[in-house]
């Protein structure tokens, strides 16, 4: 009887974790597991496949971390990330047309992009406590055309080094630029760790989780508290005495000199600065990997953040070589795409959050 | 008009107009797919080598007019090419046998079949009167590998070409 | 009139309870065709729930049915849906205005059920594809604004017209019903003006004629002595007196509606603790919507208990939430001596000024946090409290376990049902919940407390524990307390004075040893 | 309260994204070089071309869904269809007509679906269609890419990829190449003038004005500014808005159909990425709003619109010295013209609560003087 008993809390327990869960995440999780379990048996080393998630993990975790302070304060999913990735882009060209090179320049590129991060995401919280309840679809194209105004700018803007602009015309930015020589691999390779073929880029995720941990200990504070209520009742949180627009304008900055930040990291990994309409398709991958984390439209902690980015980047590295080995066929590209965006359809359909 | 009562159409009769116009739709395709089954016709003016070990030689020059226009102008052994929707493909020829020879005008009418997309005529045998399989045959492309560039994988680039 | 024929409408022993509280208890009364009915009673009596039922709303089905039976000529009706209702000719106004702001009022009169041409199309794709017959609209639409009486633009868009107009557009709607023998009205001369009003009582009377009848809802009483041929008063959920019209009197009906057995015995009246004014309001407006403030001027004695009652839609929400800097306002308030500037919440929370709202779901509550939040948040915020501090006080962390503490201290002194201080502020019952509004607002320990309808929706226990934690705030620690009610009763048991708002000002302050009548008169005296 | 009164200063307000376009177009012109012919040309042209997908956009923001961003699904739509036709060699005017019978049920299929999904979503239909659009472009990839071929037969490697399955990255249309253009076309001075197309496009008109004066149409606007009062009245609200979806994305279809006939290839996989958002920019250069739009600003939208696509990249170039600048500068203005419109649909929802207000605190103010 006492067994029956058991078991039928265990039952209900495995239900409420799958209910707490999310069933896309649970399939998602299940499938990077299975693409695991596949990888040595149709061939590919799994040191390589876990080095290439976990590397990925650490280019792109904070760009996911930037989410976080705007879906607290109920700005929504920060679709306009691109406007914080072109802060980050202006800080790592100038860092670079100033001539700092090595470690340096990952440091001045920071220091540099900070202001622009400032400057514009002011800018862009001004214009969202203007349209409160439209975020999301206006951010979507505030980020599509500041990227679009930037392809002129990085045309026009008078950059000189030659390392990044045309050979031929000597003048305006190519599309990609390699940061070799300047902060290629600086985090990455700090205090690296090699077992076998399984490599850990220890710096990058110290730094990402550095920021992580302030992050949290900033939701700890009285303003992180009180962007949390903002974010659950804006109405309940005025009515205690916040200003809610400040809050919100905070939370847009903070989010925007994240991924700024974010950037600095993906390119110190990637080894290339990648201008004109690259940032353009950046926010959605980073909207959707925290969803997957367990995230929603008002509710995010830095554990989704964490879950999320490894099952999305597990999923975008794994699929590839696996797929291509077991069926010859590299569905990896139509599978990203449909996962991402039926997450994001997900989470913008749940009725509970549909209230709001 | 101004009194008019509330027809509420019956169940019956909603179907049947519903019925009749999906039926009117799936016809219209059928007879879409008729009419506007397209072909491409080659006519080469080249001898034509029979079975029988005849063969039947070459025109001097062919001229071959489809709607009005001039398609092609076939010296000896050369090939021309037009294109033709539906089966009931019709030309002009202005023929000129041999050399110095007055040209004539002939209208041409041939059934193309249905299934085969390029179809080849030889001009020199259906003049002859010869057995349309003996003439006609279909025309199989030549496997092209000129066209391998694609194969990259698609992104959401922005379309700056012409829109 | 032919006695032998069943009378239009006839309710008997109509009882309904919402989970156990019971609204409505052994309802009967009779209308006959061609009859105006007044239905009058203070909020809460009961009036809203009885319509509702007639009228077949879901919220009625969803809280389990009522019972009794309803009798349309003659024959027994039970309406699952309101669309029922008005297919078997039952038609109402409803106090929202239930038009659409970009059409016309013949396409408002005509809503979904416009006459219609036949067009080919529609035989295969359904007759919504038939095309509106636009003449026969007119013609139909304007037929109806002829038998109201009351001419109407039916060509003017309802958002450029008058608040009236659009009430007389939802009339004409119901009128343009063939079938309709029995229109309600809920409050329809509540945003009219007098000219209009005394329009809309004519048409009424002439509908009458026409046979059509109608229950007419309304606080001003007077209307119904002019307009009505019978009176049904409502107290508590019952029917206290059903009269002809001709036979009673404003003060009589004022008696009914507001007399009760009065158990006050056990209640003793103090002294108001002080004399000294706390508090003074001169010459407040807020832009509250539907509870409008016009101009109050009211002065608040230290340490003492103010009730403010008054019916709903007259103001009497729109005073604290208008000082609180919830909604514009505008006027003056001193406290203490020093003028609170409007319009700014953070000013009055920092004078120690706090406010209990009305709308717990909404303003009161973070219905997705933990209680614990939900408790120490505004104190928190405001005055810095259960902080720890850091780096010489550079970084202020939440300490957790103080909040834990004061949480854990609320939940024992309110007795407050949940099972932890972590539960989520949503998943508790109303009383509950309201109980953590109050332990919120105690941990901000304020010198000045605004309760806005505290026991509004709570079950009788939690009520009279309410009431006791804010008695005994108010005497341990010598808080000063406004507490807004619709409940008289409730008022005249834990206040001093109370205030009464009518149209949008004070009416006038009496003890709480007033009798009832003497409030109920104050509280119908310039109803708008 | 007088309406009627003419206001300079509101009537700039209203329209100031068109007269900000008349401005940009009437300097880009002059400096771009290009003969009045030409031009005039290549906008009849293009008008041809959009104006049938644009006006499909109109259905959806009647029923207040706002703009609909999926009406790329009835592009997709259209394309499977093209492919389809194309791999059966049916041309000319019978392959249009046929590609276009084929892409009703997937239209409406996918209609539905994004119908439904929207009713899940009520009040973000837009952010929520624009990201279905993505998901669907997923399973169209899918589709096209490895299920065309080995589960769909596709008979002519001249369409499939070498590999043996999917679309290449280019299926030709030559065989339909500007049929239904050339067709009736008439030449005026050296502009071709696609009478056919245009008298499509025009009964598309007609057919929207007569659609407006259905009980369904009236349904649609009544639904589209309360749904509440529409759903007390007896109207069913998700039914309603599904149909508009679905209406919408079978237009789509047909306008993509006839986009691609003119253009003369497919790009399989990029060809309807871009096309909602130049749709939609369009028409709202054309001055209409997230609520609002009408017949006029569809073709207003249209000619704008694609004059400063056609005069940008040229003055960009002999202003700046490099074509580029040009190119980003029309891509710049389609998006930015769309973050406007958005931005002041926000801002005027919430000015006219305010201005509600606003108008108590005024009789407030009387009330208190009397």
């Amino acid at each position: 009887m006492s067994e029956s008993v058991k078991r039928s809390g265990v039952q209900g327990k495995l239900r409420s974790f799958v209910q707490s869960f999310g069933l896309p995440r649970l399939i998602i999780a299940g499938f990077l597991l299975l693409l695991f379990i596949a990888a040595p048996m149709v061939g590919s080393d799994l040191g390589v496949q876990l080095t290439n998630t976990i590397n990925r993990f650490s280019w792109n975790a904070i760009l996911v971390l930037a989410m976080v302070p705007m879906v607290h304060s109920g700005c929504g999913l920060n679709f306009g990330l691109p406007l914080g990735i072109i802060s980050g882009l202006l800080g790592a060209t100038l860092s670079m047309e100033f001539g700092f090179s090595g470690p340096m320049s990952f440091v001045m590129a920071i220091v540099i992009s900070t202001p622009f991060a400032i400057l514009l995401g002011g800018g862009y919280g001004w214009l969202l406590n203007r349209i409160k309840g439209g975020e999301m679809m206006i951010a979507t194209y505030v980020g599509f055309s500041s990227v679009s105004f930037m392809c002129m700018m990085w045309l026009l803007l008078p950059y000189h080094s030659p390392n990044m602009v045309w050979g031929l015309a000597g003048k305006g930015l190519r599309t990609t630029i390699s940061v070799e020589g300047y902060y290629d691999k600086v985090l990455s390779s700090f205090l690296q760790i090699q077992i076998g073929t399984l490599v850990i880029p220890t710096g990058a995720l110290l730094f990402f989780a550095l920021l992580a941990f302030a992050m949290w200990a900033f939701l700890l504070t009285k303003t992180g508290t009180a962007m949390t209520a903002v974010g659950s009742n804006p109405t309940f949180a005025r009515a205690a005495g916040i200003d809610i627009d400040r809050i919100r304008m905070l939370s847009v900055v903070m989010s925007t000199w994240l991924a700024a930040v974010g950037i600095l990291v993906y390119e110190q990994g990637f080894g290339f600065v990648q201008l004109y309409m690259a940032p353009f398709n950046m926010a959605l991958p980073a909207v959707s990997a925290i969803l997957i984390g367990g995230a929603t439209v008002n509710k995010a902690t830095i554990m989704n953040v964490i879950i999320g980015t490894f099952l999305f980047q597990g999923i975008v590295t794994m699929t590839p070589t696996v797929m291509n080995n077991m069926i010859h066929m590299d569905m990896s590209e139509v599978i990203r795409i449909i996962v991402s965006n039926g997450m994001i359809l997900y989470a913008l359909t749940r009725k509970s959050e549909a209230s709001r | 008009m101004s009194e008019v009562k509330e027809k509420k159409p019956s169940g019956s009769r909603k179907w049947t107009a519903r019925i009749l116009t999906l039926v009117v739709l799936i016809a219209i395709a059928a007879w879409m797919f008729v009419i506007g089954r397209g072909h491409t016709v080659y006519f080469d003016n080249k001898t034509l080598e029979l079975e029988n070990g005849e063969s039947i030689g070459t025109l001097q020059r062919v001229d071959v007019y489809v709607n009005g226009n001039r398609v092609a102008r076939l010296a000896k052994r050369e090939r021309g090419m037009a294109t033709w929707i539906g089966q009931n493909f019709k030309m002009t020829l202005e023929i000129t046998k041999e050399k110095g020879d007055e040209p004539y005008t002939q209208e041409v009418a041939i059934d193309l079949p249905y299934s085969l997309d390029g179809i080849v005529v030889n001009l020199p045998g259906y003049l002859a009167g010869r057995s349309q399989d003996e003439w006609m045959s279909e025309f199989v492309p030549v496997a092209s590998s000129t066209t391998e560039e694609d194969e990259e994988i698609i992104t959401d680039e922005f379309g700056l070409g012409d829109m | 009139m032919d006695d032998r024929k069943a009378p239009l409408l006839e309710m008997k022993n109509i009882r309904k309870d919402f989970f156990g509280n019971q609204v409505l208890e052994d309802i009967n009364f009779t209308l006959g065709e061609g009859k105006v009915l007044g239905l009058v009673g203070e909020n809460g009596a009961g009036k809203s729930t009885l319509m509702k039922i007639l009228f077949g709303m879901d919220v009625i089905r969803e809280t389990g049915g009522y019972s009794g039976d309803i009798l349309l000529s003659g024959e027994k009706v039970s309406f699952q849906t309101p669309f029922e209702a008005l297919a078997a000719g039952i038609g109402m106004v409803h106090q929202e205005f239930s038009l659409i702001p970009g059409f016309t009022a013949t396409e408002n009169i005509l809503l979904n059920r416009e006459p219609k041409k036949h067009s080919v199309l529609s035989d295969v794709f359904g007759d919504r594809l038939d095309t509106l017959n636009r003449d026969a609209m007119k013609k139909k639409a304007g037929d109806a604004i002829e038998k109201m009486g009351v001419m109407i633009d039916g060509s003017m868009v309802i958002s450029d017209m008058p608040v009236g107009h659009k009430q007389f557009t939802e009339i004409a709607r119901e009128l343009s019903k063939d079938q309709l023998k029995l229109l309600i009205l809920d409050e329809p001369t509540a945003v009219l003006t007098e000219h209009e009003a005394g329009a809309l009582l004519d048409s009424i009377r002439s509908m009458a004629e026409r046979g059509i009848s109608v229950i007419f809802i309304t606080h001003r009483l007077q209307e119904i002595l002019n307009v009505c041929d019978q009176v049904v008063v409502m107290r508590d959920g019952r029917v206290v007196q059903d009269v002809a019209a001709r036979d009673t009197n404003v003060q009589e009906i004022t008696h009914w509606m507001v007399g009760r057995d009065v158990q006050l015995s056990a209640r003793t009246f103090r002294e108001l603790p002080s004399q000294e004014t706390v508090m003074s309001i001169e010459r407040l407006w807020v832009d509250m919507p539907g509870e409008t403030v016009r101009d109050v001027t009211l002065d608040v004695k230290k340490g003492e208990i103010l009730g403010i009652g008054g019916l709903a839609g007259q103001g009497k929400l729109g005073i604290p939430n208008g000082i609180m800097g919830l909604y514009e306002a505008g006027g003056r308030v001193t406290f203490e001596g020093k003028e609170i500037p409007l319009n700014q919440p953070r000013r009055c929370l920092d004078a120690s000024l706090a406010f209990v709202s009305e709308d717990r779901r909404g303003v009161g509550l973070l219905l997705d946090e933990s209680l614990e939040w939900n408790v120490a948040f505004p104190a928190m915020q405001i005055q810095n409290k259960f902080l720890k501090k850091y780096l010489g006080g550079l970084i202020k962390w939440r300490d957790e376990k103080a909040i834990e503490e004061v949480t854990k201290k609320y939940i024992d002194e309110l007795q407050i049902r949940c099972t932890s201080s972590r539960q989520k502020a949503r998943e508790l019952s109303g009383g509950n919940q309201q109980k953590i509004c109050l332990a919120k607002t105690f941990a901000m320990e304020p010198r000045f407390l605004f309760v806005s309808e505290p026991t509004r929706g709570i079950d009788v226990g939690a009520k009279a524990l309410v009431l006791d934690a804010l008695k005994r705030f108010n005497r341990e620690s010598g808080v000063t307390i406004v507490m807004i009610s619709s409940e008289l009763e409730e008022l005249r048991q834990i206040c001093d004075r109370i205030a009464i708002v009518s149209g949008g000002s004070i009416a006038g302050i009496l003890p709480a040893s007033a009798s009832s009548e003497q409030l109920g008169e104050l509280m119908v005296s310039q109803v708008k | 309260m007088n309406k009627k009164k003419f206001s300079l200063g509101e009537f700039l307000r209203g329209n100031s994204v068109p007269i900000m376009f008349i401005l940009i177009c009437a300097f880009c012109i002059p400096i771009s070089g290009f003969s009045p012919t030409y031009l005039l040309n290549e906008i009849i042209t293009r008008l041809g071309r959009n104006a049938f997908l644009i006006l499909s956009l109109l259905i959806p923001i009647m029923a207040g869904m706002g703009l609909n961003f999926g009406m790329t699904l009835g592009a997709m739509a259209g394309e499977i269809a093209l492919i389809l036709v194309s791999d059966w060699q049916i041309w000319g005017i019978p392959g249009v007509v046929l590609a276009m019978i084929i892409s009703i049920p997937f239209s409406v299929a996918l209609g539905l679906l994004c119908g439904k999904i929207l009713n899940m979503a009520k009040g973000r239909e837009m952010v929520t269609s624009y990201i279905i659009s993505y998901f669907i472009n997923g399973v169209y990839q899918l589709v096209v890419l490895y299920m065309m071929g080995p589960i769909i037969p596709i008979a002519h490697s001249s369409i499939k990829l070498p590999r043996g399955y999917g679309i290449r990255n280019t299926v030709s249309l030559l065989n339909m190449r500007q049929c239904l253009d050339d067709l009736l076309a008439i030449r005026v001075s050296g502009v071709k003038i696609p009478v056919l197309t245009l008298i499509i496009i025009a009964l598309m008109c007609l057919a929207i004005v007569w659609f407006r004066k259905t009980k369904l149409g009236q349904d649609m606007r009544a639904v589209g500014q309360d749904m509440d009062v529409a759903r007390d009245a007896g109207i069913q609200v998700e039914r309603t808005r599904i149909i508009s979806i679905v209406i919408s994305t079978v237009l789509a279809g047909f306008g993509m159909i006839i986009y691609l006939q003119n253009m003369g290839n497919l790009s399989t996989y990029s060809s309807h990425s871009q096309i909602g958002m130049f749709c939609i920019a369009a028409l709202l250069v054309g001055g209409a709003s997230v609520d609002k739009a009408s017949i006029g600003n569809v073709f207003l939208g249209v000619i704008l619109f694609h004059l400063m696509f056609i005069v940008a990249p040229s003055a960009g170039a002999k202003i700046t010295g490099d074509s580029m600048i040009g190119e980003y500068f029309r891509v710049f203005v389609s998006y930015g013209v769309i973050t406007v419109a958005l931005v002041m649909y926000e801002t005027k929802k919430r000015r006219a609560k305010q201005s509600l207000g606003r108008q108590l605190e005024e009789d407030q103010r009387k009330g208190e003087k009397a």
